[in-house]
């Protein structure tokens, strides 16, 4: 299978240009049109119509359909929508591109989407190490307030709608819609219990809200100009359009790539020169990270599978936030592991018991085995307490805990010690690391 | 007595105004706290109870649940080494070493002239460019341990001036137009449109209906 | 609620046995009831279900199959099926246990809540058995203060967050909160603040951990040595159910019990810490005769020849006119029917007044529909005329918190703020006086309170009154025509009174108050305590100070000081109070906990004291000393304990008639019985009744594990007496009282009106005998506006000078307080300045000037 | 019947006139007691002096005749009686009640209780048949307080009822499964019993010196064991 040609680029496509941020260079390249054509020759319906059949996936993470969440809205006076900024996964530095080179197409979305869903205030949730990305959102806001595609009475339509940039202040937990709303809130970014499962019925202040992805969102304008059946045209089956992928690790061209959903393999993907451009120093993968480090691991065997949403959830783990970490034949797959353990010990919110004295209790087992202190017993122990927090330890995970994230902690050890026990018994009999 | 200047106590009550709720405010505020005083003093944190409607001990557990808050005194540059996957795979582990060398100071110490505070951060999402690291929020990399004396050396020497501003993470942030629509003319219009939709919708049935038959 | 939609009752299945359950309760409840305990942590039945601590996982049908759910956070619904006790149920509790146990020390011997620990015992009973944790634990420094009170041990806490919620949600006080993320989260108060609130006691008892413990309890004894005796709080008239447990002769602590009709299990920390004082060496234990200027310490039979003597004396010299009767409110029932009883009959005086601070009297009280509790929370309009809630009826605001969270619509008049005025809908800024005066000649105040009640019904059908003296200089006249003009006017309305003397009302009824008899029976008006006190300041009187002490309870100290100064005192009292220098006869009064009896409620509830220990020293129970001075004045023997007594009063009195004393303190009426029994009472239905509302399995008194009690419903009481007649005076007897317009005034020449109020740790005897306790001591102060102190050139905070009308003067402390209206000066009551020095006797308002030397 | 069938009766007698005499002159001669004997409680201390009793009362708890009496106390901070924040204010034991069941020693979490073999005591008192703390807790040397009422003997205060701990020091997985208990003042630090440790005693407890008092080293006399 091989992509469209020309591959549409649909949000990366003023990415490079100069001051890509400003509005002079947006308005040149077709800025605002989209939303001047929302307001002011669809209904809100029609435009929730044209991205349902474009059938966008969710683009944070989780991979849920755009315009399904949207009708699952609650009607209520008031309605909320908040965009999700708050990238942290790991190796994923999409977000973080867009709202630095492109802040007026989010903008923009953000604005038809308040329309589509009849939205009383929107927010930009923005992680706050991107101070950068900050100011040139909210200079965009600023300038497209004087384009008057903010405030009130927007191109004349009868619509008014405001939007609020939002600083977090750190925490990766706040990536999860419900906290991300505590946070929002003023709070500590505690996320919320289910049910409610979704924000739609109650979020923001306990009213109704929309949680999307700047991905999501960037996608938008592209959408309504060009209808949502263009853009379903682009990708196979339920993966449409383009998308992102955030390559990371052992490749010679670390970066991203708009490449259009599930028409390349992963090792297309790497070895392309047009994208990662090989292994570095020509080594072999031992094995990769298709999707954020929360997404259980692939191994070489893999390398063929299609950038596919539901190919790789069938082969059990995630296209999550479109990061992919490639790790080559020298790397220690325990230190790898404990690595993305410290992560979430350390990210852990700490408000339900599973996850919170779970990724600590994981983390300092997966520390003593990398530095020479393990017992071959520990190996077990990992499993069963991996196992305490994601029962089964299966994907799509079963949890003990409030939100996602304590699943995410199995997923990098039970995939180490599952492809790697050897690694482990290594480090165990040497008492220490090998590639030390 | 109030911890703010006057003219940032104007910057704080335009954040809150931006919000339905004030409390909403309460993390904004502490980045701006931040701004004057490089790290959330106790006075800043019981005006932003005051501010925001909570008390001290609920602006205190708030701040401290984030890492960019700090309840304790950091140094003039935050700088962050990554050592998260992304960067490790890339030598983030001995840059950190380095850094804690160069500087004298482990992770999470501020050295003895105030100068920097060095931390271990998790992903700042510049891993196109592992390993990364940050200095107030601005992003470095790729970094060697050559490149990452030079970084300090210039830091020191104020040529990042420009480059890296104090702590203040909203310091250039700046919303020029307050909220122009009030929260209940925006319900006023919601509502009419709600109710233009359900006339459409009627209006649709009926048609279909008048289809079946 | 009576949506004809929500069926009444819902099915599922829990183990494959079907339950009924109440639509929208969590599992976890629907299950206890059915005999199905699901571990659990974090969950309380009095908070909002957080569902963090995840033990109460169970496997839940959905649509997608079985999967582990928080019993605790979902709530039932149609045909659910729930599974408690499957390998994957127990898998989730072993780990959950486990992981709850890899930072939490294992100092069980050390740590207060060893034995009665919820995690204790859960692990125990579903615990992993052997712990395969090797690596280093968390460590934070031991104890740390978080107040006065409460110790905080973090390495102890599993961050349930209990407390937090219940400092948030339950007390509207939160001063702590989670700091830090992850597991180095920590329960933290501001730096170098504290967990000031009236209610950080309760914080401890809900520690499913010993990581809150509290400093008077610290280490004094093990729950496995405890026994316990049920009983009522007698701080306050509000009268809270708690648990007096005690160990080998000394009180330990004290535990709310979970009532639904009274404390929901809330305590109040004067109340939940009063014990420190009983053991303390301020008690008074032995009886003390006055030789010439120095008191002796005598025999119980000396004492009594002297008292024989005194009134022997002023009954032939003066007449029995010349013996009076002042307190008694702290008294239980018994104590009080028997003193009324040697008062009105043996000695033959009706000078009795048990309200020394001249509250909301009797004959309104009387006259007055009153409202239960339960009736005041569920009204559809609560109008609170009475002094701070939170200082006065501590309690009594967590329900109100509660209440208006579900719905209660409170309208607060009062010219200043107070803890009300947070939850109020609406804020007349009114004086009880102006009010009143209002009520009575109609007018624009008295309309604003019309449009308010409106909502409720035209006649005031579902609005009820809390109406409550709330300025201490004021006379209880105001307060009685506010209350009687209120029920004139809005005659479907129900009353509460705020008089917050722990058994005022069941003196009341007992005849302990100027112009009534036993059981509400009115007869001839004669003198209140304040004309009593103005009386002994000129002519020979035989003073009895029951457990009172005029000198901190009633306005216009020099008339009380030269009151007791001339008369001859009998003090009975349990601690030395300020009275006690006068007293030419000391008789030691057995404390709390060393008494039986029953005691009366602000609502009328008749409910029993427990007896945890015996009577410190040579210290006696109220109703034996009256049975004693009896004997000694040559009446013949009657009843002498507290049943006895109780019986006699049910026999006599038609108010008690169907009560009997063992029935009060059964499994059928725990919570005791509101009188007269005619009032259908509200049935809240079968919640099951304990003193810890965690009830873990494994507890170590049989009390808190043995089967839940069901909850009594008070319907049953009043069917099965139907005799019981209505002794209360219908509305026609209302009292018409008039107000002077004095009372309004506004005084001239810059002096402001002084409103004098009482915060809960005010100063008495028995709080300086409590060691930790006193130390919050209420300091006292005024509050003026800032204009107030800008004129006088004083800084907020500083001393400043108050100057009476009649040349008194008093320095205290001074804050400046915006809320306040013009005119005013706010003085707080508290050790350090005697501000009711400045109140006269019988004046309709009081002004003062301030001053700055 | 033969003419020494009578003395056929007499077979045991002289048998057991051959035998050594067992009966021992009580109490001008003394039989040794054994390792574990249950006597006369004493209140360890460690080898700083500090009581190991932190006053959890859980001996008073477990006892079946309700002879120990107990009140903790919170430790004064500048001048602790104990390790940690409680220590045992009130120790009270009733030898008119106590039968030396040695459970109070079994629940004992610190080792701070344990028995000796003094069991010749008898008061004339009721005053003195009560040990309050003073009287109970170990001297300086460790060794109990003699009673003017007590009649020691040698060997009677070496070896006290112990009960052991066994737990890894925390933080350090090569400590599982070896037994590690305090010192105790007097008796330094004792080597595992058999079946608490796989590991050979010098091994198992490596980081403190051991006076190993071995029950078969100790001389008979002295309450060693007989073979």
């Amino acid at each position: 299978m091989t992509q469209t040609d020309p591959v549409p680029k649909i949000v990366t496509s003023r990415v490079g240009l100069e001051e890509s941020w400003g509005i002079k260079t947006y308005l040149a390249t077709g800025g605002y049109t989209a939303l001047r054509k929302a307001l002011t020759s669809m209904t809100p319906e029609q435009v929730a119509d044209e991205v349902s059949k474009s059938n966008l996936l969710g683009r944070g993470g989780a991979g849920f359909e755009v315009g399904r969440k949207w009708s699952m809205l609650k009607p209520a006076p008031v309605r909320y929508l908040v965009i999700n900024g708050d990238e942290s996964e790991p190796a994923t530095f999409k977000d973080h591109m867009l709202i630095e080179n492109d802040p007026h197409q989010i903008v923009e979305g953000t604005l038809i989407s308040a329309y589509a869903v009849g939205a009383a205030r929107a927010f930009i949730f923005v992680r706050g190490e991107f101070a950068l990305g900050l100011e040139r959102l909210q200079a965009a806001v600023n300038e497209a307030y004087a384009h008057g595609a903010i405030g009130r009475n927007i191109f004349g339509s009868g619509f008014s709608v405001d939007l609020v940039v939002h600083p977090g202040a750190g925490a990766y937990i706040c990536g999860e819609e419900t906290a991300l709303l505590e946070s929002l809130e003023g709070k500590r970014g505690f996320p919320r219990i289910k049910p409610p499962y979704f924000p739609a019925v109650m979020g923001l202040y306990g009213e109704p809200t929309i949680v999307n992805n700047v991905e999501s969102m960037s996608n938008i304008p592209w959408i309504v100009n060009n209808g949502g059946a263009s853009f379903a045209a682009l990708g196979v089956g339920r993966s449409t359009g383009t998308r992102i992928f955030a390559l990371a690790g052992h490749v010679n061209r670390p970066g991203n790539y708009e490449v259009e959903m599930a028409k390349l393999s992963f090792r297309e993907l790497v070895e392309r020169p047009e994208y990662g451009g090989g292994m570095r120093l020509g080594r072999q993968v031992k094995a990769f990270i298709p999707g954020g480090v929360s997404a259980p691991w692939f191994g070489p065997d893999q390398l063929d599978m299609a950038l596919s949403q539901d190919d790789v959830a069938k082969a059990g783990s995630m296209l999550g936030s479109g990061s992919i970490v490639m790790m080559d034949d020298h790397t220690c797959m325990v230190r790898a592991a404990w690595r993305i353990t410290k992560f979430f010990w350390r990210e852990s919110c700490g408000q339900c018991t599973p996850c919170r004295e779970g990724s600590g209790w994981i983390e300092k087992m997966m520390q003593r085995i990398e530095l020479g202190s393990g017992r071959e017993a520990d190996l077990d122990l990992l499993l069963d307490a991996c196992d305490n927090i994601a029962p089964g330890l299966t994907w799509p995970p079963q949890q003990t805990t409030i939100c996602v994230l304590g699943p995410s902690i199995p997923s990098s050890v039970a995939s180490a010690i599952r492809m790697f026990r050897d690694e482990f018994l290594v480090h165990i009999k040497e008492g220490g690391c090998p590639y030390e | 007595m109030g911890a703010f200047s006057p003219d940032m106590r104007v910057r704080a009550e335009g954040l809150i105004a931006l919000y339905p709720e004030r409390r909403s405010a309460l993390i904004p505020l502490c980045h701006l706290a931040q701004q004057e005083a490089g790290y959330l003093t106790r006075p800043f944190m019981e005006e932003i109870a005051e501010l925001t409607g909570t008390t001290p001990a609920e602006v205190y557990g708030t701040a401290s649940f984030y890492d960019m808050l700090h309840t304790e005194p950091v140094g003039k540059y935050l700088v962050g080494v990554c050592t998260n996957i992304a960067c490790l795979l890339q030598g983030g582990g001995d840059l950190l070493e380095h850094a804690e060398r160069a500087l004298g100071v482990p992770a999470g110490g501020t050295t003895e002239d105030d100068m920097f505070t060095l931390e271990e951060v998790e992903c700042v999402a510049h891993c196109d460019k592992a390993p990364a690291v940050q200095v107030n929020y601005r992003f470095f990399g790729p970094l060697t341990g050559e490149s990452f004396d030079d970084l300090t050396a210039k830091l020191r020497a104020g040529e990042y001036d420009g480059v890296v501003p104090p702590h203040g993470t909203l310091i250039r942030v700046q919303r020029e137009n307050g909220i122009e629509v009030p929260l209940d003319e925006v319900l006023a219009e919601r509502r009419e449109m709600d109710k233009a939709k359900a006339a459409r919708k009627a209006a649709a049935d009926a048609a279909k209906a008048k289809e079946g038959n | 609620m009576s949506n004809p939609e929500t069926p009444a009752v819902v099915h599922i299945t829990v183990d494959g046995v079907e339950v009924e359950a109440m639509p929208g309760e969590p599992i976890i409840e629907a299950a206890g009831r059915a005999g199905t305990f699901i571990p659990r942590f974090c969950y309380h039945p009095r908070m909002r279900a957080v569902g963090m601590c995840r033990m109460c996982l169970v496997e839940v049908s959905g649509p997608r199959g079985f999967s582990l759910q928080p019993s605790c956070y979902l709530p039932v619904t149609e045909g659910m099926q729930v599974i408690t006790k499957s390998e994957k149920v127990k898998k989730a509790q072993v780990g959950v246990l486990e992981f709850l146990l890899v930072n939490h020390p294992l100092d069980c011997p050390v740590c207060d809540k060893g034995g009665e620990c919820p995690l204790q015992d859960q692990t125990l009973a579903y615990g992993p058995g052997e712990s395969r944790f090797v690596e280093e634990k968390r460590h934070w420094e031991k104890p740390i203060e978080i107040s006065k009170l409460v110790l905080l041990d973090r390495e102890r806490c599993i961050q349930c967050d209990r407390c937090v919620r219940f400092a948030r949600e339950v007390a509207g006080d939160p001063f702590i909160d989670f700091a830090g993320r992850g597991d180095n989260s920590e329960v933290s108060t501001f730096p170098d603040g504290e967990f000031t609130s009236y209610f950080s006691g309760n914080t401890v008892q809900i520690c499913p951990v010993g990581a809150l413990t509290a400093r008077p309890y610290r280490f004094k004894a093990r729950p496995w040595d405890l026994e316990e005796a049920e009983s009522t709080c007698t701080a306050c008239s509000f009268g809270c159910r708690m648990a007096v447990q005690f160990s080998r002769g000394e009180v330990t602590r004290f535990l709310g019990i979970d009532s639904d009709v009274v404390n929901n299990s809330w305590l109040c920390d004067l109340g939940r810490f009063a014990y420190e004082s009983l053991d303390s060496e301020k008690r008074l234990v032995e009886p003390k005769v006055r030789y010439r200027s120095e008191m002796a310490e005598v025999s119980w039979h000396d004492a009594m020849s002297r008292v024989g003597a005194h009134i022997r004396t002023f009954t032939a010299d003066h007449g029995a006119g010349s013996i009076a009767f002042l307190g008694g409110a702290g008294f239980t029932n018994e104590g009080i029917h028997s003193f009324v009883k040697l008062a009105k009959t043996t000695i033959g005086t009706s000078l009795f007044d048990a309200d020394l601070d001249g509250g909301v009297p009797a004959s309104v009280v009387f006259a007055t529909p009153r409202a239960t509790l339960a009736e005041a929370l569920a009204a559809k309009v609560l109008v609170v005329a009475s002094a701070d809630v939170r200082e006065e009826l501590p309690v009594l605001f967590l329900r109100l918190n509660d209440a208006v969270k579900k719905g209660l619509r409170i309208v607060e008049v009062s010219e200043v703020e107070t803890s009300i005025s947070a939850l109020a809908a609406e804020r007349l800024p009114l004086s009880a006086a102006r009010l009143a005066l209002a009520l009575q000649s109609g007018g624009p105040d008295a309309e604003r309170l019309g449009a308010a009640i409106a909502a409720a019904g035209e006649q005031g059908d579902g609005a009820v009154f809390l109406v409550g003296k709330s300025n201490i200089a004021d006379p209880a006249d105001v307060y009685a025509a506010l209350a009687a003009s209120a029920s004139r006017r809005w005659p479907g309305a129900k009353f509460l009174f705020g008089n917050s003397r722990a058994n005022i009302f069941g003196a009341m009824d007992l005849g302990a108050v100027p112009g009534w008899l036993p059981g509400r029976v009115a007869t001839a008006p004669s003198d209140d305590a304040r004309e009593i006190i103005a009386r002994a300041a000129d002519e020979p009187m035989l003073l009895f100070l029951l457990g009172a002490d005029p000198l901190s309870e009633m306005p216009d100290t020099a008339l009380v000081k030269s009151a007791l100064e001339n008369a001859t005192v009998v003090l009975i009292d349990s601690f030395e109070s300020g009275a006690a220098p006068y007293a030419d006869v000391l008789l030691p009064l057995a404390a709390y906990g060393e008494t039986a009896g029953t005691t009366t409620n602000f609502e009328g509830r008749v409910t029993r004291l427990g007896r945890a220990i015996v009577p410190k020293g040579q210290s006696k129970p109220d109703y034996l000393i009256a049975a004693e001075i009896g004997r000694e004045l040559g009446r013949p023997s009657g009843p002498t304990a507290p049943e006895e007594i109780f019986a006699e009063m049910a026999r006599e009195l038609p108010l008690y008639r169907g009560l009997a004393y063992a029935e009060l303190a059964s499994n059928r009426y725990p919570d005791g019985l509101v009188v007269p029994l005619e009032r259908k009472a509200i049935s809240i239905g079968a919640r099951p009744r304990r003193l810890d509302p965690i009830a873990t399995p494994g507890l170590v008194a049989p009390y808190h594990q043995g089967p839940a009690k069901p909850f009594a419903t008070e319907v049953g009481a009043a069917a099965a007496e139907p005799g019981a007649e209505t002794p209360a005076s219908p509305r026609s007897q209302l009292p018409e009282v008039s107000i002077d317009p004095a009372a309004v005034s506004v005084a001239a020449d810059g002096r402001l009106r002084l409103l004098l109020t009482r915060r809960l740790y005010r100063p008495t005897a028995q709080l300086a005998a409590a060691p930790i306790l006193s130390k919050l001591t209420a300091q006292a102060e005024i509050r003026v506006a800032p204009a107030t102190l800008e004129a006088i050139g004083k800084s907020d905070g500083s001393e400043v000078k108050l100057r009476g009308d009649h040349g008194e003067e008093v320095a205290v402390v001074a804050k400046s307080d915006k809320s306040l209206p013009d005119g005013v000066v706010l003085g707080r009551l508290g050790d350090g300045a005697n501000l009711l020095l400045l109140v006269k006797s019988g004046t309709w308002a009081t002004h003062v000037k301030v001053g700055s030397n | 019947m033969g003419v020494l069938d009578g003395l056929k009766g007499f077979k045991v007698t002289f048998k057991q006139l051959a035998e050594p005499r067992i009966t021992t002159e009580y109490p001008k001669e003394k039989r040794p007691k054994p390792p574990r004997f249950h006597g006369r409680h004493v209140l360890n201390r460690y080898e700083d002096g500090m009581e190991k009793c932190i006053g959890c009362e859980l001996c008073a708890g477990v006892c079946p005749v309700g002879c120990i009496y107990v009140r903790g106390k919170d430790n004064p901070i500048e001048d602790p009686v104990s390790p940690g924040e409680r220590y045992g204010f009130v120790y009270e034991i009733n030898f008119l009640r106590c039968i030396h069941c040695d459970l109070c020693v079994e629940a004992c979490p610190t080792e701070a209780i344990t028995e000796s073999k003094l069991f010749e005591f008898s008061f004339t008192s009721r005053e003195d048949a009560i040990y309050t703390k003073a009287e109970l807790v170990v001297d300086d040397e460790g060794k109990a307080r003699r009673m003017p009422w007590e009649d020691w003997h040698d060997g009677d205060d070496d070896l006290s009822s112990g009960w052991m701990r066994a737990t890894s020091p925390s933080g350090d997985p090569d400590y599982e499964g070896v037994v590690h208990w305090s010192n105790e003042l007097g008796y330094g630090t004792r080597a595992p019993e058999r079946g608490q440790s796989d590991l050979p005693p010098e091994k198992a407890s490596p980081e403190f010196m051991i006076r190993v008092v071995k029950a078969d080293r100790i001389p008979r006399k002295a309450g060693g064991r007989v073979r």
